[in-house]
């Protein structure tokens, strides 16, 4: 399952790209396990995800949940939280 | 009451003069607006601002719709800025027309709390000293947004 | 705060997107307007409005004072068209720049609401059907502008 | 004492002209005094006065009321209530 996830500001910071394809096993279920797999290729990612309860998602246009399922998802944002305009 | 929508996300500078004149032959009777500025002061630089290309635009259309069934409106315009911003640059246009001039004000002073605090945009600041940071979500601004949705 | 005041009681239109970007470097951050435009239907043609020369400008001038002296603002417009118009022209134009989003558009509220309301101005409608009349001074209005004055 | 007399709305429409001078008689001593003995020239100046609680005034650029005096004054407008803009 190849998804495209995009980063977006100290997120995309830390990892050092905006944006990339993922095939993550299937043991990766939800959200909060995407990120819980980024954040254990260590480097940028575990700093980027040192703090998973400050990251937000979206499964293409719309905000997901920690525990919001991925099957089927083509492209995944992964964020900090907004802070308007 | 069928409102006209013009919501945009753009690097581009808008011109606030155009906007309005869009929304004044609607037959409302009054237009009323507001526009954001990149405030200067503590040597700020730079203002960037980041925005997800899908998200941003469809949530900035949807607040939009909101204000258009909550208040009597004839035309809504949302215009955000994304990008590097110098102090004194626009930043953010909203603008309502109504036939009434309250529901003209409060549906402007509603979209503008929502854009400047829970529109999908991620700020960094640049300083002359050469640092950096990224804003972090502010509280009292997650209050004015929020005074609108209990009234909902 | 000291605010910049531009007020202005005149037979030519004015420039919407000029005023405002007078009103924008003020260093406020946030500028909000009222347009007023004249309304059609009911077969109405034309409006005159008549004023005072020396009292008119004078008493918007004051209330422009007033509204700075009340909320934090940079910045005060108000202009005034008389003399005829015609539905869909543009007949009154308020504008607030300040720091604070909520004074902006709560200043610009309170000044449209005593220019429609209070505003030395007389108005006679012109319709269709060849009939005009002297509009009469309207209670409802007359309560919206009061609310201002209790709160003060 | 000649003071100039400015009309508006449908005052003036009634009257038939937008200002004049006048001199009036030494009993004339307030604004409603003024708009009595305006009125009792009759013809256009009756219609425009018939209901004098409904004319408000004004001596240079400040309102007046009623009972205000005009001594002094160099320049009184009389009109209907104002209706905004």
């Amino acid at each position: 399952m190849a998804i495209a996830i995009l980063y977006f500001a100290s997120v995309r910071e830390a990892i050092g790209h905006s944006s990339e394809t993922v095939a993550p096993p299937p043991d990766v279920v939800t959200i909060a396990d995407l990120i819980g797999w980024l954040a254990a290729r260590g480097g940028g990612y575990a700093v980027a995800f040192a703090n998973p309860g400050q990251i937000r998602a979206a499964i293409g246009d719309d905000f997901a949940e920690p525990g919001t399922p991925i099957a089927g998802a083509r492209e995944i944002a992964l964020f900090p939280p907004v802070t308007g305009g | 009451m069928s409102a006209t929508l013009s919501v945009g996300v753009q690097a581009a500078d808008f011109d606030v003069g155009a906007e309005l004149a869009k929304l004044e032959p609607l037959g409302g009777g009054g237009v009323a607006s507001f526009t954001g500025v990149v405030r200067g002061g503590n040597g700020l630089t730079a203002l960037e601002l980041e925005h997800h290309p899908g998200i941003t635009e469809t949530m900035i259309r949807r607040i939009a719709e909101q204000a258009a069934g909550r208040w009597p409106l004839l035309g809504v315009t949302a215009i955000h800025r994304h990008g590097r911003l110098a102090p004194g640059d626009r930043i953010v246009l909203v603008a309502a027309a109504s036939p009434h001039r309250s529901a003209a004000l409060e549906a402007t002073a509603f979209l503008i709390d929502w854009l400047k605090t829970r529109a999908p945009f991620w700020k960094k600041e640049y300083f002359a000293d050469g640092t950096s940071r990224w804003v972090e979500a502010r509280a009292a601004d997650d209050e004015a947004a929020k005074r609108w949705i209990e009234q909902g």
